[in-house]
């Protein structure tokens, strides 16, 4: 078991190191989120009250929407040669899914951070409750990559994978932005967001079971 | 260590190999040689538990292929095929450390594969900074890392120079030697036949004898 | 097989008959109106949805078992039928909203994680039809099949905890049915009768399916040329240009 | 399967949760909008044209429509707050009836874009007066 997750650790760092030298996802994706939320104001219009409550809505749909080509990069980036080595490696599917969540987690959650100032900065949301954020940014960013490496799986090899990928991504995606969105809004109406977080958390939960269970299921290679 | 009855295989739906009978004994080494498309690379990949057959018994290293195979017979295969299995963002050391991680070996082996097919000193660059006979060789430093039972090569030949076609003599020896069995898939008859100890051609989707140029 | 008289088709369209006549019959809401019997269709169709929806996660669920291709013909099926139904509950839902909510639509619980599951299920069509290959198709679709629905009832209630506004269940509660008793009366009948409709669809698209899958494997094993005889020796003879 | 001693402590964390989240008392808490008792103790304190949502009860024979706007108070019992909301209400909309609205303070009155109506969930024919579950109780 703990060699497994040995590999594990080692498919994580592999992945990151790719991103580190490809530098798609936040060259590319963090400049291109930030341009649709400059965008938006000029679409909705200036009104400065309206974007102050928009302002959290925005970023976690900018987050989902955006995060989602950060998700889809991983089949991008294997060949099926690679693929055939890791298969001979002995590596379980789970693992190798778990793998490359935990790289596309840490990414989002990057992703994330850099988004946040850009948010703030354009839109000056109300800043109650930030500490939470903190928390359930991991949460979701967790959720989408196992969401991710599920959905990539189940693309894999097809011709169709960079549209299908997000349909089967975002509409089960839906609780991870309702927690996020909404626990925003209950610490702005002075409620407790800690509902909201627990449902990310069991979200996250549900889908680490999907990924251990079906991983051998979706480890397909030829 | 490979037993092959009346197998055949589909890739996309397509019928590739047809009543496929092959038997590799420890310490064998058999030459594949066959025209383009006649399913050599395909029946490389079935040897390496890639595949499933459609029709007959497929046994490698003792497992039935019609079931799952275990982690750690796959482990002791190796395949290197024609297009190579290296990231190209990743520097030749990085790819090759990987590899080692994730069959459990450690990063020394991956250095000292490196230095076994004379890239040490290239070890730094980048794989797409690399010419094509490097790659090729980097390529082949996997089976350095953890000696495999089963050596599996795909067009070994193709784009290198004759010292290191050598490295693939050397390679086969060194799995022959330890009892393991190696299938090579080439269309450099002279070299093919230095090393093997028969040569099949695949036709029609089955393996017939060849006489031997030595 | 011998034609043997099929009682699902003649039955399930007396009973819908019977059903759309009675709501005609049946007396009007006290607030809504006649735009209430809208609901005498509205709610068996999403029943149907729902119901198919659970059958698609058993066909699922079959397959995966035992691998057996009536148990992915059956979740194909399914899944047809309840994006059928769950756009036909849309539909009228909307048709029903304008006047009664004032809006087309509206933000409500029940109404987003219907929308939801269409597009859900629109997906797991969508990966079905990309799909080439037979066993690969059903292990894909069968893992998504079971992660889809492991993800409905959370996006259900994080849905209702959003925001509270679609009625409550009328006759799923406890208690007696909040319903006027002739109302329910003609709602159940219409209940029958589609859901033997739904069923009569189902099995037609199953049957289609195995068809289908036969006629594949007729004319897969009419071509059964392999592929390399398709690879011929260069020609040419003729082309050379040493003049 | 070695994913067991994995699986299983997940497994049950997540029936825990779930069971947390649908049974637990929570639902309450999970509608944000104010009463008008909240909405008048906060007014002090928001900036002016802050939005926010509104729900109570509309007051009877409060009911004013003129023109494109409909003006009535929504109230808990406690406290009023009188409304002017501009559009055309749901055709439900009566006094009565149960309604939150959004939109934000200017001056005393909150004036509201949009109107949720809260649907009854029973079904009557004309005349009848008393809910089925009444005549049916014994």
């Amino acid at each position: 078991m703990r060699e497994q997750w040995r590999t594990c650790a080692a498919i994580a760092g592999n992945s990151l190191r790719l991103e580190r030298r490809a530098g798609e996802a936040l060259l590319v994706v963090a400049p291109f989120g930030a341009v649709a939320l400059l965008l938006i104001p000029m679409a909705v219009g200036t009104d400065v009250p309206l974007l102050r409550r928009l302002g959290p809505g925005m970023y976690w749909t900018v987050l989902l929407l955006f995060g989602v080509l950060v998700i889809l990069r991983q089949s991008s980036l294997q060949s099926p040669a690679q693929a055939r080595l890791l298969a001979l490696a002995g590596v379980p599917g789970a693992i190798a899914m778990l793998g490359n969540a935990v790289a596309t987690a840490v990414l989002l959650v990057a992703f994330g951070a850099v988004l946040a100032p850009v948010v703030i900065m354009l839109y000056d949301p109300g800043m109650q409750g930030w500490p939470w954020f903190l928390t359930v940014l991991p949460g979701v960013a967790i959720g989408l990559a196992l969401l991710g490496v599920v959905a990539d799986s189940l693309v894999r090899w097809l011709d169709a994978r960079s549209t299908l990928g997000p349909l089967l991504i975002v509409p089960l995606a839906i609780p991870l932005l309702l927690g996020a969105t909404q626990s925003w809004q209950a610490a702005a109406f002075g409620a407790s967001p800690l509902p909201w977080l627990l449902l990310i958390v069991t979200v996250d939960l549900i889908l680490f079971l999907a990924v251990l269970l079906a991983g051998h299921l979706l480890d397909v290679v030829t | 260590m490979i037993d092959f009855a009346g197998v055949g295989v589909h890739v996309h739906r397509t019928p590739v190999l047809r009543a496929l009978d092959l038997t590799l004994e420890s310490g064998e080494v058999t030459g594949i040689i066959g025209a383009n498309g006649s399913g050599k690379t395909t029946l490389l990949q079935l040897a390496a538990t890639l595949h499933r057959p459609v029709a007959g018994a497929a046994r490698v290293l003792g497992a039935d292929l019609s079931s799952a195979v275990p982690a750690h017979l796959r482990r002791s295969i190796c395949l290197v095929g024609h297009e190579a299995a290296l990231y190209p963002h990743l520097t030749l050391r990085e790819n090759l450390r990987f590899v080692a991680a994730v069959l459990g070996q450690t990063q020394q082996s991956a250095d000292t594969a490196l230095d076994t097919v004379g890239l040490g000193r290239a070890a730094d660059r980048r794989v797409r900074q690399c010419s094509q006979g490097m790659v090729r060789r980097a390529d082949l430093a996997r089976a350095l890392i953890a000696p495999p039972k089963l050596l599996l090569l795909d067009e070994p030949h193709a784009g290198l120079d004759s010292s290191a076609g050598d490295l693939v003599d050397f390679l086969v020896d060194e799995v022959r030697s330890r009892g393991g069995a190696a299938v090579i898939v080439s269309h450099d008859r002279a070299r093919l036949d230095l090393v093997v100890d028969r040569v099949l051609e695949l036709v029609d989707g089955q393996l017939v004898p060849v006489r031997s140029l030595r | 097989m011998k034609p043997r008289f099929d009682l699902l088709p003649p039955l399930a369209m007396a009973v819908a008959a019977v059903g759309v006549a009675l709501a005609f019959i049946a007396p009007p809401d006290r607030v809504q109106g006649n735009l209430q019997k809208l609901m005498y269709v509205h709610v068996p169709a999403a029943w149907i949805a729902y119901l198919a929806f659970v059958l698609t996660l058993i066909g699922s669920i079959g397959w995966l078992w035992r691998r057996e291709p009536r148990w992915d013909r059956l979740a194909a099926a399914a899944a047809e039928v309840g994006v059928f139904f769950t756009g036909l509950a849309i539909a009228l839902g909307a048709i029903w909203g304008k006047p009664v909510w004032g809006v087309w639509w509206t933000w409500d619980a029940r109404l987003v994680t219907t929308a939801l599951l269409f597009f859900v299920y629109l997906g797991y069509l969508a990966l079905r039809r990309v799909t080439e290959d037979r066993s690969d198709r059903a292990r894909r679709s069968a893992v998504f099949g079971v992660v889809a629905f492991i993800q409905v009832p959370v996006v259900h209630f994080s849905v209702i905890w959003w925001r509270t506004l679609h009625q409550p269940p009328t006759v799923l509660r406890p208690g007696d049915p909040t319903i006027d008793h002739t109302m329910l009366a003609v709602l159940l009948v219409n209940l029958v009768g589609f859901t033997l409709l739904g069923a009569w669809m189902l099995r037609q698209r199953f049957r289609l399916l195995a068809q289908l899958e036969d006629l594949e494997d007729a004319l897969a094993a009419r071509d059964l040329e392999l592929a390399g005889h398709s690879i011929e020796t260069p020609k040419l003879e003729g082309r050379r240009s040493d003049v | 399967m070695r994913y067991r001693m994995v699986a299983i402590p997940a497994i049950g964390a997540v029936l825990v949760l779930a069971g947390y989240l649908v049974f637990g008392n929570l639902n309450q808490n999970l509608v944000y909008f104010l009463t008008p008792t909240e909405a008048v103790a906060q007014k002090s304190s928001e900036q002016a044209g802050e939005r926010f949502r509104l729900g109570g009860q509309v007051e009877e024979g409060s009911v004013v429509r003129t023109g494109a706007e409909t003006r009535f108070t929504l109230t808990d019992n406690k406290a009023a707050v009188p409304v002017r909301f501009e559009g055309v209400p749901p055709q439900l909309f009566a006094a009565g009836i149960g309604a939150v609205v959004e939109g934000a303070w200017r001056g005393d009155s909150f004036y509201a874009d949009t109107m949720f109506v809260k649907h009854e969930e029973e079904y009557q024919p004309p005349g009848e007066t008393s809910g089925a579950n009444d005549k049916a109780a014994p």
